[in-house]
């Protein structure tokens, strides 16, 4: 028998600490899949953030770091530039990323920073128990939006993949989500690309992935797998945002 | 008089309910509690526990360093627990999930086949009010009378219908423990 | 047995994403019980799986630790 | 007050803070204080309140300081690294002189830390960890009821001075539960804007102008003593502390907080041993009681300072006492809570001396 | 004779103390002239930011405040918040806005939330000497980028209309520029939309002005109008880019 | 050595920098320091080092603590307000064991306040502006070639013991020209990337992992206590000061940074009158030299500080001297610098007592 | 005399934006000198300006304090 | 010897250049010196000064409080450093600027109608040189030729063919200097 699928070698073998269902799970082990492909792994920094993947490098073993809450981008602009042969990612959530962290991360992308985001898109903040986020549906209902979200008293969710797509600095910006495997399958080739676009010193490139969080959605892992499809990806559409010459 | 007890298990066993309640009824008996809660590292799931203190004057510190008494939910709490405990301290152990006979001899222990006592009385989860029951029986911190009015503030909406059967599994545990006392 | 989905039980959390995505309705979870409590996932029909990788590709666990594929004897 | 209810710390914080006339929370979620700003979420919209879901801490705390320069009473809750982030809003907000509250319930550091209960931000709060010379009023509750009476008393000074008062709690304070007896509510239809609010000019015969700076350093200085003399008559009138069987104590403990709680078992155990100590435990950490334990230096053989820390408000007892009499210390890191028995324990370790 | 042209009375007697030439003081004649039309002096407050505009309240006799360097829109929305009623504008420079303040202008687009913003873009820091901005051309030399700003080091312009645009809480996104009469009377009309989106509460609204800073650009006033037109209006284009229904 | 060059301060501080090995500076623009990174981004380029312009100054810390995990000489400077919102990234970069230099060229505060000379931020620097229990080295010249010298010994504690290194000044020190003579070149050829970097594993045989936590507050007690251990090992070892006619002296002024310098032109005044003052200057403000201070206490008849705010190096000056001899203060405040003219009547004030 | 412009000569900076825009060149840097050291602007020919404003609308300094057309009599 | 010198003026007239030149001067002859320029609260205008001091040993304070000497460009700064100045100090004062006397008789007074000088020298902006020139022969901080080797620095690229006229600016300050010391 031929192996056709296999768990990367660049996962660990510590156990995840994340809920049954968490899609945090897929993106780690796409992304670990294509360290091992692209044999970056001993080149790769990650600077993982403030959320429920603060535990990120228990996980994927690559040299890693946890910025403060936000920083990620900031953080490993001060690495890739000191640095510009290593391979320099941040792995965010939204209210990390989008939240508390937007200005690092709408400047990392003016410049044409040459790392890597991978943005993890659920909906709320896990990690502290289910407040609102930056990309929280319109009336969905979370631990600081208890009479759901309301446009009039907190805006719109935010599609950081379309506003940056407005700038010169990127090189690739994408949107993916973990909810199927086709989809799986598109978003670790919107990963790959992302990397490629590092490699070639390209500039700033960022994929968001769209995930669960079956936890504080209170719902078991397949309803949330559900709920993405039904209520998430027809607000946060998927597919490219911008892709300069050369990525591929 | 001061009674201190430590309730722990996992997370999802009910360590805390059973811990607010008992607080819960000392408040409604016009004494002075303190629940504390603890939480493992883990995000979800792991070891849970809580330190209740009933008391006829003010409470200073609200952390029981070396409990007289002790409700065990599990394993990884007994072995916790057990090097701490007050020489003559109680040791209340759901004895499905401790698959260990306690080794100090200065403590007395009373074991609960809780889970199969919970089967029986028709819901699996109150496995916390049965040795809840036991505990208030032997300490007598707050009387099975107020916890179980206690319970109809804590259980209400949809929940409502569990009052009943919580309220068994406290008498349950009482009468278990009354059996113990008298035993001894 | 060579079964074409391996299953890392210790790291099954009984999600039940796997279960629910395969194609071929060959998963289940089992009423075994691993260490950290949860019912991992079992292959229980080896036969009608199409190794079509699926189980291993939603499964946020890494707990297919592998899927595999008869290779045809020309 | 009415009726006694069992609460949590946390929320016993949100909902004092709420009859005590709160109107609006800006703030950000960090553990382990989300309980706080959830319960406004609940509760300020039912009300007519605001309640707003900053980007940041550093937003939360300049929405803040906009709400505070219309007169309005305004707080922010959040945890050690958000409260360093809000350090450079702090020193604006005590130069421009509006009254709002934080609640800082300090978690394990530094860095990104742990989020178990600690007390190292005690510099932070009480020398000012901004830039340039403020102080905040500094409030350091040991009980749930004490939680939820001083957020009366926060927002009553904060009126009273114009000034920044902070409440310094930990998580163990905030998850702890206990019952707790509300003081009445503030009616906030007596409100009124204050005569220094920027809302709009109106019927006012002059503009207001809130402002953080004077280009001219003559001027600054002259700021400067206008927030000098502010503090002068804080360190006058606003002291407090709880002294606690000090009469005829031979030793003090000095701690506050959630020690100070814990040193009053100690302080039980101790003399169930026939070891007299007595509790010297600074309510307002600033203004510091730096009177009463300076006297108190006269009685007692020694001073023993204990905090989950690595000795801060030591430095403020150390000014004090001055020499007088010796101060030892005790403290655990990063989150750990002490126990009783293990301070009076270390307090042993003196006795030979 | 008719008076057809008169200082508004919103202007204060006190002179300016921008540099001789620079249009920042155009933008707070315009400002003015718009408080007195609407007749909403009285019910304004300005949020001053930190940047030459520091002194904007000695000139427009609004009440007024100086925000954090940054923090206007925060500001801002501490102050709407609690009191609706009032009228309440930040203006704010490059600087201050688009590179330390991006991520309260972000989310206070993202609310919609109902005040306004006057945003001078002048390309540099002004008042701390002429450093880069992140709206500083291609090749713009400045204090800090003393070889002219280079993409491959410090990115692209920064576009926030374009950008802000992109998002649903924003009622009314215009970019306009004060270097000519038919340019100023247009700025006019932008900001006069802007007042209107927030006096009907249709959300958020900024108005970006392209401005000069002869000090800095080491240029004559004259000079410095005709480099705003050959250079800076071919990559800041004028226009309005988001207008929901009801702004007019 | 080379020639002499005369140079502003805030110029010799980023060429010394240069000199020493700093291979990447980012920072935000902030008067009265804005000379320093104007001067990196012309030098930087050409030497093939790295010069950013960061969006804010959270931001330029957050790069600057990335740049350090990777074992680079890294620097940021700014002035008070940038420094109070670096506060979070401090407490983080402490906790990570990394090293960096920043520059805090204090102006006058609360608040936007103004941008004269101050000495106001001594408690952030040297208590921990941020949350928890931490410090970083600060280091106070007082003259250009002082601070030319002191940015190599900046860079060398950095790395020693791999912790923050602070360099506080002022405008006044920053804008002053005086001739200054920069030490050697250091060779940043022979730099390595230290074995803890996390720059890619590499050939190394085990990953590296940098960060700022722990979630069991027992292994974040043992972080601490590697932290404090540190502490003592430089508390011990890295202590700083200048004795300027202390031999004779009947008085001890006590002073720093720009402050000091003028109270030298004071001492002159004043043993022209036949006053016999000396000052102890410390040069590390932490570690506090606070063995000097408290062995002078029994030669000198009082201690008199001065600052150029209300009293906040005073505190470790009264910490030493243990309530053995008095001690007096002047400050000024907002950005004032006194005259020497002034600190002697201010001290004559107390020669009566 | 009635000018069409009135110049407050205090304000002025001498920026000569007024002078640059004006359709009629009928503005000119004076040589008295104000309190700031500033050379005010000045009209030199009313006659010929057409109360355009362009002069008030680029002015930065309100320095253009006002600009008046004659009204014609029917 | 220590010896200080306040240079005041507009923004412009050159003060900075003056005052940097002359610290200059002094470490090119070996000296200690100390330049501390100070800029009036407004953007750009407003009264600019600095202090200069050479000495011959280490220099403490930068500032000078009491100056035993000043340029003075123009009335404010006359207003200003007036009331300050040491007993028997020289204040060298641009007459075309300041049209007023000094009140003080306890100070040497030396007016320059330096505008005009520099006029008939060809090059307006050469104020501050004069001054300095005269400043220089007066107190004999440094040696004129030190300065105008100073120049050379200072005035390069374009500006170099400024520096025959600055250097003739502070031989005729020097020359004014002489005459006044003459007069005496
Ligand atoms: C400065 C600061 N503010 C707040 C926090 C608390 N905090 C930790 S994680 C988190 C949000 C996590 O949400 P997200 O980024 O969406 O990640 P998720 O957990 O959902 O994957 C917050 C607010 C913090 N650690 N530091
Ligand atoms: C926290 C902080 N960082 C930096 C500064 C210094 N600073 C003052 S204004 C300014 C930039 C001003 O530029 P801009 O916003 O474009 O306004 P302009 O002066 O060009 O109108 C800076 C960096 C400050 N005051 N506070
Ligand atoms: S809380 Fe949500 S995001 Fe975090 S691990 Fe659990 S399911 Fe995943
Ligand atoms: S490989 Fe495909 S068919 Fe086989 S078990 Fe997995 S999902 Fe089902
Ligand atoms: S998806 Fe993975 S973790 Fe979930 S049930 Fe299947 S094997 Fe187990
Ligand atoms: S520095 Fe530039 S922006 Fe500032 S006032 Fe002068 S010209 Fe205007
Ligand atoms: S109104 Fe028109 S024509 Fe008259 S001076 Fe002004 S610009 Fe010239
Ligand atoms: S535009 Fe205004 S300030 Fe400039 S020259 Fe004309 S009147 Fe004077
Ligand atoms: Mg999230
Ligand atoms: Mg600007």
């Amino acid at each position: 028998m031929k192996t056709i699928y296999k768990v990367p070698s660049a996962i660990t073998s510590r156990d995840t600490t994340y809920c049954p269902g968490c899609t945090h799970g897929v993106a780690h082990r796409i992304v670990a899949e294509l360290l091992d492909e692209t044999g970056l792994t001993k080149k790769t920094v990650i600077v993982w953030p403030v959320g429920c993947s603060v535990f990120g490098y228990y996980f994927i073993g690559t040299d890693a770091l946890i910025a403060a809450h936000g920083r990620a981008c900031a953080m490993a602009t001060g690495i890739k530039r000191v640095h510009p042969e290593s391979f320099v990612m941040t792995y965010q959530g939204d209210g990390d990323l989008a939240s508390i962290g937007i200005a690092e991360t709408v400047h990392a992308a003016a410049r044409g920073e040459n790392i890597t985001t991978v943005f993890i898109n659920n909906g709320n903040y896990g990690m502290t128990g289910g407040q609102m986020s930056p990309t929280t549906l319109i009336g969905q209902v979370t631990t600081t939006s208890p009479y759901g979200r309301k446009p009039e008293l907190n805006g719109f969710p935010l599609h950081v993949p379309e506003m940056l797509a407005t700038m010169d600095g990127p090189a690739y910006i994408a949107r993916g989500a973990l909810d199927n495997p086709q989809h799986i399958n598109q978003a670790k080739k919107f990963i790959q690309k992302a990397f490629t676009a590092q490699q070639k010193r390209l500039g700033y490139s960022l994929v968001e992935l769209v995930s669960t969080c079956p936890t504080n959605w209170k719902m078991t892992p397949v309803e949330s797998i559900e709920r993405v499809k039904r209520e998430v990806l027809p607000i946060f559409p998927l597919g490219e945002f911008r892709a300069v010459k050369g990525v591929e | 008089m001061e009674k201190g007890v430590v309730i722990s298990g996992f997370g999802g066993q009910g360590v805390m309910l059973a811990g607010e309640l008992l607080a819960e009824a000392g408040k409604e008996e016009g004494k002075y509690v303190t629940f504390l809660p603890s939480y493992g590292p883990e995000m979800r799931g792991g070891t849970a526990n809580c330190h209740v203190i009933v008391s006829d004057t003010t409470i200073a510190s609200p952390i029981i360093g070396y409990p007289k008494a002790a409700i065990v939910l599990n394993l990884p709490s007994l072995d916790k627990y057990e090097p701490l405990m007050k020489k003559d301290g109680i040791i209340i152990i759901n004895k499905t999930l401790v698959p260990r006979e306690v080794k100090r001899d200065d403590v007395r222990v009373l074991q609960i086949d809780a889970q199969h006592v919970a089967e029986d009385l028709g819901n699996k989860k109150v496995v916390n009010m049965i040795l809840l029951g036991a505990y208030v029986e032997i300490e007598k911190p707050v009387k099975i009378e107020t916890l179980k009015n206690a319970l109809k503030s804590y259980l209400t909406g949809r929940k409502a219908e569990l009052i009943e059967v919580n309220e068994r599994a406290l008498e349950k545990g009482a009468e278990i423990a009354r059996d113990f006392m008298g035993v001894k | 047995m060579d079964l074409k989905v391996i299953v890392n039980e210790e790291r099954c959390k009984s999600c039940g994403l796997c279960v629910n995505i395969c194609p071929k309705h060959v998963l289940r979870i089992s009423d075994k019980i691993n260490s950290k409590g949860y019912y991992p996932v079992e292959l229980f029909d080896n036969e009608n799986c199409i190794s079509c990788g699926f189980c291993y590709l939603v499964c946020p666990d890494m707990a297919i630790a592998e899927v595999k594929k008869p290779e045809f004897v020309k | 007050m009415g009726e006694k209810l069992l609460m949590k710390g946390s929320e016993a914080i949100a909902e004092a803070a709420i009859r005590a006339g709160a109107m609006a929370f800006f703030g950000y979620p960090i553990t382990p204080q989300n309980e706080t700003p959830e319960y406004f979420s609940r509760r300020m919209p039912e009300l007519g309140r605001v309640f707003l879901q900053a980007e940041s801490e550093v937003a939360a705390i300049n929405m803040v300081y906009g709400a505070a320069c219309t007169g309005t009473r305004a707080i922010t809750t959040s945890s050690s690294p958000g409260i360093s982030l809000m350090q450079e809003g702090f020193s604006y907000i005590a130069n421009t002189n509006v009254p709002c509250v934080v609640v800082n319930a300090m978690r394990g550091g530094p860095g990104l830390g742990d989020i178990a209960p600690a007390q190292a931000d005690y510099f932070q709060a009480t020398k000012g960890g901004g830039h340039g010379d403020y102080h905040s009023i500094v409030i350091a509750p040991h009980t749930v009821q004490e939680e939820a009476d001083l957020m009366f008393d926060a927002f009553e000074l904060a009126d009273k001075y114009r000034i920044m008062v902070v409440v310094l709690v930990d998580g163990l304070l905030g998850q702890m539960m206990e019952p707790v007896e509300f003081k009445d509510w503030v009616d906030v239809k007596k409100f009124k804007t204050p005569e220094w609010a920027t809302v709009g000019q109106g019927d006012r015969a002059q503009r207001n102008i809130l402002i953080s700076f004077d280009i001219l350093a003559e001027g600054l200085e002259k700021m400067n003593l206008v927030l000098q003399n502010k503090y002068a008559k804080i360190r006058e009138n606003e002291v407090r502390f709880e002294e606690y069987k000090m009469d005829d104590a031979d030793y003090a403990i000095t701690a506050f907080g959630t020690v100070a709680r814990i040193a009053k078992t100690t302080i039980e155990l101790a003399r169930n041993e026939g070891i007299k100590i007595g509790l010297i435990r600074p309510i307002t950490l600033y203004p510091f009681p730096e009177k009463v334990i300076e006297n108190r230096a006269s009685n007692v053989k020694f001073f023993f300072d204990t905090e989950m820390n690595e000795g801060q408000m030591l430095e403020d007892v150390k000014l004090a006492v001055n020499g007088k009499k010796p101060v030892y210390f005790h403290g655990r890191l990063g989150g750990i809570v002490p126990t009783a028995e293990e301070i009076l324990d270390e307090f042993k370790k003196h006795l030979g001396g």
